[in-house]
C-alpha cells in the first residue's frame, strides 16, 4: 500500500470509545494513516482477511478465531482496559434477576460473550440460564427500552448512551467481574509488520501514546474523539469514566483465562497460543 | 423435460468448474475462498447433523408468515384501491417514497416496535414482498379491460360479483407476475431479517459463519438460499395455475 | 307488436377528449320485433349509436327512451353483441354462456338447459369445455352471439356480428337470426359492413353519412322473408343501397386522389 | 396535474400526522423515535452544511455506474441469449439459484474480489440490477410476436438489421418494465452496499447514523433516498420516452 | 405471360404439435400475372397453404417451385399481407411502408417517392405521421397493403386483405389491385371468405374442402375485367360456387343439428 513510495497504513475501527487511540493518530513523516471506518465487526473482518487494511482495532476473539483459520494477523495492543459495562432494565437489582431473561450481546466472538459467561458462573449460573441474542450495538438501547431484552453487555459508548437515555443502569463494570480483562485489540496483518519493521515499530508506538492521549480525557481529548463517535459530550464523558488507555500490553495471565473461557464457550475448539498470536515486541520497546 | 435436466446440469457442472479453477488459478487461501468440495463436504455435515434442516424450517416458516400475510393484504388492498383511483392518488406518492428505502434502515424502529427474533424477520419480509403485490395488483385492476366492466354492466352484476367473478380473475394474471417479483425479493430479505436478534435460520446462519470466518458454512448456506428460493418460485407457479382453475368451471 | 321499442329522439354526442361531434340529430323510432341494420363508412359512429343506445354512453344532449324509459345505464333488457367479443378469458365456453345466467332466477337444470341449447344453436356443442383463447375467431363470435340469447333479451344490439365468420357459417348464423327474431319478438339493432348482409337480414336499412355522423338515408326492405340472394329484387336493393351509400359520401374523397 | 400535487400533498401530511400522533400516544423517547419537527431541522442542517448533497453525489455516482453497466451488460446479453435458446437452457438454471441470494451474503467475496469504498457498493448495485434486466429481457427476446420476425425474414432483412430493427424496439417494452423494476431494487440495495468499508453516501450515512443513536439522521436520509429513488424511476421513464422516440422515425 | 410461376406439387402439411393433416395432396400452377383466389371453411388450411407458398412453413411433403427454384425460406419475390397486418407498432406509417425499401439500391429521393405513391394509392397521404395504433383496423391493413406494392414484388399473397375495411373503401382498392396485376403483371394469390370478392378479382377460384384441406374444385372466371357485380354472369357464378362451397362441407354438418 504505497504510493510515492511513502506506505499509508490503512487501519479498520467502529465508531466505539474503544477504538479512542486510533482517533489520536496522525500521518508521520514515514507513513500515512487512513482510518477506515466500518458499520459491522463482520464487514470489517472481511476486509482485514482478504488483506483490504493493514490492520483494525476488533474484538479479539474475532481475530483469534481468524488466525486460528489460517489468517496470517497478530495482536500487537490493547484497545483500551477496562471500560464495559453490563448495562440493565431498570427493575434488575442482581444477577438472580437476570436468569431466564434475555440478555444482548453484540457477537458471539466477544468479550462481552464471556463477561456474561463469567457473570453468571460467579453468582452460582450457568450460561445457559439466560437466553443470549446477537445484535447490533446501535439496537441494545431501544430493545431494552421496550423490554425485549433485560440487559446488555457491549463496547462503549452504548453503555452510557443506554444510562443516559433512562432506558438502563449499570449493574457491573467489567471490573467487578473479569480484572484486567481483554478485549478490543489492535491487530495487525503480518505481512504489513514485516514489510518495513521500522514503520512498523513507529506506529505501534505512536499507537501507544496516542493512548496517552486519550487517557487525558480533558477537553480536547473529549473533542477529538467525539469528532469520531459525535454523541452527546455528557455521554461520552460517563463512558471515558470506566475506561482506561494506559497500559495496553496485552498480558499472558488474562490472555490464558480468555483462550479458557472460549473452549468453555465453545467458541473455538483450539484457540491461538499467546506466543502465536500475541506480539509485544513492538510495545514492550515504547515502555 | 429430460433435455431441460441435461442443460441444468450442464450449467451447474460448469459453475463449478470455474469455482475450482478460479481457486487454482487465483490462488486463494483456502479460508478465504473455500472449494466446491469442501462446501459440498460442509453442506453435507449440516445436513447430516440436521441443523440446516432446522434452520430450513424455521427460515421457511417466517417466510411464510411474512409473504403470505404481506401478498393477501396487499391483493386485497389493491382490488379496492385500484377501484378508488381518488384515494389511491393520495396514497400511491407516499407508497413510492417509501417502497425504495432498504429494510436494512428501517431497523431500529422495527427493533422498537416489533422487538428480536422472529418478529423482525417477518416483517422485513412483509415489507419487501407488499409493495410489490400491491403496486402490481392497483396497476392490474386499472388496466382491466374495459370491455369486461362492460359486460359486467351489461348483464347488471352486484358489486360483489363484480369483484369476484371480473375484477379478481381478469387482474389475476398481472397480480402474479406482482407475486413472483415479490417471492424474489423477500427471500433476497431474509438474511437481512434474520440479522436482527434472530439466533436461528439460514440468515443467522450465514451471519454467524461469517463472524467464525466459516466461509464454508457460508458457501453452502447460500446455495440452500438459492435452491429454495428457485422452489418457492415453482411453488408459486402451483399456486397460481390452482388458483386460475377455479374460475374456469372446469368441471364438468 | 307495432308499438316502439327504442325512441331516440335528436341525439348528439361529441366525446369530452376531442370537441368533434360524432354524431349529430340522430332521431330514430324501432318498433318491437323489427330488425334494422345500420351501415356507414368506418368511423362514422355506428358502434357509439350503439353504445349510447345500449347505456354505455351517455348522450351529449337529446334523449333515448327504451320501453318508455330513458337509458341512463346498461340493462340486462338490452344486450351488446361487441365487436371485441367480450367474453371472458378465464371462463370456458359453458361458463361463459352460464355466466349470462349466474343471477338470474332460473332453476341449476333450467340454466343448464339453456346454456346447451344455446350453444347448439352456434354449433359449439362439442366444445363446451375449450377456453376462448383456444377458439378461432369465428368461434368467439359464436359464444358471444349464444351468451347474448341465452339471457332472451327484449333487444340485441349487435356491432358486426358477422364479421370473423366464414360465407357459410354466416348464412347459416343470419337464417338462425331471422327465426329467433320471429319466433321470440325479439328486436335487433345490427351495425354491419357487408350490404348484402344487411338486405338480407334487415325490416330497415339506415344509411350514416359522416363528419358529423348523421342519418343520411332509410331503406325499408320490402322482400318477403326466406329471402334469395339472387333474385331480381334482391339485386336491386343492392344497387340501390350502394348508390345511396357512395352519395353519402362527400364526393370527391380527395384521399383518393393518386 | 395540479390534483395529483394536492393528492401527494395530502398523502404526506396525513403520514405527518399519523407519525406525529404515534410519538404523543406511543410515548416513545425522543432519541428513539424522533418527531417530524426533529428529524425537518436535522435534514435542513444537513442541506445548510452541505453533507447530504456531499453523500448524495457519492451514492449517485456509485448508482448510475453500477446501474448502468448492469442495464446495458444485461440488455445486450440478454438479446442475444433470447435469441439462443439452448445456450439459455444451460444459463437460466444457474440465475435462478443465484438471483435470490441476498448481497449481503455475498459480501466476503466481493471484499476478497473488489476490496472496500466504491467497489463493493457499484458491484452490489450492478448485482441487484443485473438479474433483473436480464430476465426481463430473455422473456421479452422470447415473446416477440412471431409476426415481426415472419415480416422481417419476408423483407430478408440481415442479423444486424434484425437485431436493431427488429428484435430491440419489439422487446423494448417489456425491457423497460425489467429497467424499472431493477431501478428499484438497485436502489433498495445501495444501503447494503455502501456498508461495506465506504466512507460515504447516504447508506453510509444511515448506519453511521444509527451506530451513533442518531435517528433524526437515519430518518433524514431514508426520506432522502426515498425521494431520490421516486425521482430515478421517474428519470428513467423521461429515457425510454426517448429511446422509444428514435426508432419511430418521427421526424419528416 | 403464361410461363407458370409457382409450381406446387403433391404437397402434404402436418403440424409437428397434433397428428392431423392439415393440407393434403395439394398440387396447382400459377402463371405469372395471374389472379388466383382461394376460398374456404374457416381452419381449412387457407392460411397454411400461403404461408408455404410464401416460405414460412415448411412442407411435411412434396415441393413447391417458385420461378422454378425450391422455396425453401421467405424471399423479397413474394410479399405476405398477413391476416393480422404485420405492422412495426413502435414505427409511424410512412417508416412502416419505408421499411420494405430500406435495403434496396434505390437512392434516397427514389425511396421517398415510391413510399409517397404507395400510401397515396391506399388513401393515407395524410397519415404518414400516425402511429399504426392510431389507425383503425381498416386503416392498418391499407398500410400494410402499401408496405407491400412498395417493394414491388412479383407475388403478393394476400391473407384476408380487405376484411376490416368498408364496402367502398374495399370495391375501391380491388379495383386498384386489378390494375397494379395488369400493370406489372404482378402475380396475386388471395385468400378470402367472401364469395363476390373471390368472383370480381379473381382469374381463378380454387375452393377448398376441409379435414384434411384440399383442393375441391377449381372455378375459372370467364369475365371480362371492369366486372359488374350486378350483372347476370356475376350472379351465375356468385350461385355456381355458393353451391360447390356448400358442398365442399360434408353434408350433416353434425354441429348444426340442434
Ligand atoms: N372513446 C372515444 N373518445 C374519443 N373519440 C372516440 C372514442 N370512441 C370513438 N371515437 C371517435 O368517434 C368516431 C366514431 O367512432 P365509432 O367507433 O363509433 O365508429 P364506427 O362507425 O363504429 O367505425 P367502425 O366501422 O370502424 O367500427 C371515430 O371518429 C372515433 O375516432
Ligand atoms: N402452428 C400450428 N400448429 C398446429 N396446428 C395449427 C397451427 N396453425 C394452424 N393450425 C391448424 O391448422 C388448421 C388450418 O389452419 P389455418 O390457419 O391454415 O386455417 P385457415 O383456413 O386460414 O382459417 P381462417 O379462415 O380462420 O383464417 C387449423 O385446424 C388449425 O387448428
Ligand atoms: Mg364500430
Ligand atoms: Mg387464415
Amino acid at each position: 500500500v504505497t504510493e510515492d513510495g511513502k506506505p499509508i497504513v490503512k487501519i479498520g475501527y467502529l465508531p466505539t470509545t474503544h477504538a479512542a487511540p486510533l482517533y489520536f493518530m496522525e500521518s508521520e513523516t514515514d507513513y500515512d494513516i487512513e482510518l477506515v471506518r466500518f458499520s459491522s465487526w463482520i464487514d470489517l473482518m472481511d476486509a482485514l482477511n482478504a488483506g483490504r487494511i493493514d490492520g483494525a482495532s476488533v474484538l479479539i476473539e474475532l481475530a483469534m478465531k481468524a488466525k486460528e483459520k489460517g489468517i496470517d494477523i497478530q495482536a500487537v495492543a490493547l484497545g483500551h482496559e477496562d471500560g464495559n459495562v453490563v448495562t440493565v432494565a431498570p427493575h434488575i437489582e442482581s444477577v438472580d434477576d437476570l436468569i431466564g431473561e434475555s440478555i444482548a450481546i453484540p457477537n458471539r466472538y466477544s468479550t462481552h460473550h464471556v463477561y456474561v459467561h463469567q457473570m453468571l458462573e460467579q453468582a452460582g449460573y450457568s450460561i445457559d440460564d439466560v437466553n443470549l441474542v446477537e445484535m447490533a450495538p446501535a439496537e441494545m438501547p431501544s430493545s431494552l427500552s421496550e423490554n425485549r431484552v433485560a440487559a446488555y453487555v457491549v463496547a462503549e459508548p452504548f453503555g452510557s448512551i443506554g444510562v443516559s437515555l433512562g432506558v438502563g443502569k449499570v449493574l457491573f463494570q467489567s471490573q467487578d467481574i473479569w480484572p484486567n480483562s481483554i478485549d478490543c485489540a489492535l491487530v495487525m496483518r503480518t505481512d504489513f509488520l514485516q514489510r518495513d519493521e521500522e514503520v512498523s515499530k513507529h506506529f505501534v508506538s505512536n499507537y501507544a501514546k496516542a493512548g496517552l492521549l486519550a487517557e487525558h480525557k480533558d477537553e480536547h481529548a473529549l473533542t477529538q474523539i467525539n469528532s469520531f463517535l459525535k454523541i452527546k459530550d455528557d455521554v461520552l464523558a460517563q463512558s471515558l469514566q470506566w475506561i482506561s488507555y494506559e497500559d495496553l500490553t496485552i498480558r499472558e495471565e488474562a490472555f490464558d483465562i480468555l483462550r479458557e473461557a472460549m473452549v468453555d464457550l465453545q467458541l473455538s475448539t483450539n484457540p491461538p497460543t499467546y506466543e502465536d498470536f500475541v506480539n509485544n515486541s513492538y510495545i514492550n520497546e515504547v515502555q | 423435460m429430460k433435455n431441460k435436466w441435461i442443460s441444468a446440469f450442464i450449467g451447474f457442472a460448469a459453475v463449478i468448474i470455474i469455482w475450482q479453477l478460479v481457486i487454482i488459478i487465483g490462488d486463494y487461501p483456502e479460508a478465504l475462498l473455500p472449494g466446491p468440495a469442501a462446501v459440498f463436504a460442509k453442506w453435507w455435515s449440516l445436513v447430516v447433523n440436521g441443523t440446516l434442516f432446522e434452520h430450513i424450517s424455521i427460515s421457511l416458516y417466517r417466510f411464510t408468515l411474512g409473504y403470505v400475510s404481506a401478498a393477501l393484504l396487499a391483493i386485497i388492498l389493491g382490488l379496492f384501491l385500484g377501484r378508488l383511483p381518488k384515494v389511491w392518488a393520495i396514497i400511491d406518492p407516499v407508497v413510492q417514497v417509501i417502497r425504495p428505502v432498504s429494510p436494512i434502515a428501517w431497523s431500529p424502529f422495527i427493533v422498537l416496535w416489533f422487538g428480536i427474533g422472529n418478529m423482525p424477520a417477518i416483517v422485513i419480509i412483509f415489507i419487501a414482498a407488499f409493495f410489490p403485490v400491491l403496486l402490481a395488483t392497483v396497476a392490474a385492476v386499472n388496466r382491466i379491460e374495459p370491455t369486461y366492466l362492460k359486460v359486467a354492466a351489461n348483464f347488471e352484476l352486484s358489486q360483489k360479483d363484480l369483484m369476484w367473478k371480473i375484477i379478481l380473475p381478469a387482474a389475476f394474471p398481472a397480480i402474479g407476475s406482482g407475486l413472483h417479483m415479490a417471492i424474489g425479493s423477500a427471500w433476497i430479505f431474509l438474511v437481512a431479517g434474520e440479522m436482527i436478534g434472530a439466533q436461528s435460520g439460514l440468515g443467522y446462519l450465514i451471519v454467524d459463519a461469517r463472524n467464525a470466518l466459516d466461509l464454508d458454512t457460508v458457501l453452502a448456506a447460500i446455495v440452500t438460499i438459492g435452491v429454495i428460493g428457485l422452489a418457492l418460485d415453482h411453488l408459486l407457479r402451483f399456486v397460481e395455475a390452482g388458483v386460475k382453475r377455479m374460475w374456469t368451471g372446469k368441471m364438468m | 307488436m307495432t308499438q316502439s321499442i327504442i325512441d331516440v329522439q335528436a341525439l348528439h354526442k361529441t366525446y369530452p377528449s376531442s370537441n368533434k361531434a360524432v354524431l349529430e340529430n340522430v332521431s330514430l323510432t324501432i318498433k318491437r320485433g323489427e330488425i334494422v341494420a345500420f351501415l356507414g363508412k368506418s368511423g362514422c359512429g355506428k358502434t357509439t349509436l350503439l353504445n349510447m343506445i345500449g347505456g354505455f354512453e351517455p348522450a351529449s344532449s337529446g334523449d333515448i327512451l327504451l320501453d318508455g324509459e330513458r337509458v341512463t345505464k346498461p340493462s340486462q333488457k338490452s344486450i351488446m353483441l361487441m365487436q371485441s367479443y367480450g367474453l371472458l378469458p378465464w371462463r370456458t365456453v359453458y361458463h361463459n354462456v352460464l355466466f349470462a345466467l349466474e343471477n338470474s332466477t332460473l332453476s341449476k337444470a333450467e340454466k343448464h338447459t339453456r346454456v346447451l341449447k344455446g350453444l347448439a344453436l352456434v354449433g359449439l356443442s362439442d366444445r363446451l369445455n375449450a377456453m376462448p383463447s383456444e377458439l378461432s375467431g369465428g368461434m368467439q363470435q359464436r359464444v358471444a352471439i349464444a351468451r347474448a340469447l341465452a339471457i332472451e333479451p327484449e333487444i340485441i344490439l349487435m356491432d358486426e356480428p358477422f364479421a370473423a365468420l366464414d360465407t357459410f357459417t354466416r348464412y347459416f348464423l343470419q337464417d338462425e337470426i331471422t327465426k329467433i327474431n320471429k319466433e321470440q319478438h325479439m328486436t335487433i339493432l345490427l351495425v354491419t359492413h357487408d350490404i348484402d348482409e344487411a338486405i338480407y337480414l334487415a325490416d330497415r336499412v339506415i344509411i350514416l353519412a359522416p363528419n358529423p355522423g348523421r342519418i343520411y338515408k332509410e331503406v325499408t326492405i320490402q322482400l318477403p322473408r326466406e329471402r334469395d340472394r339472387a333474385s331480381r329484387d334482391f339485386q336491386h336493393y343492392r344497387e340501390l343501397i350502394f348508390n345511396e351509400f357512395h352519395l353519402s359520401h362527400e364526393p370527391p374523397a380527395i384521399e383518393y386522389n393518386i
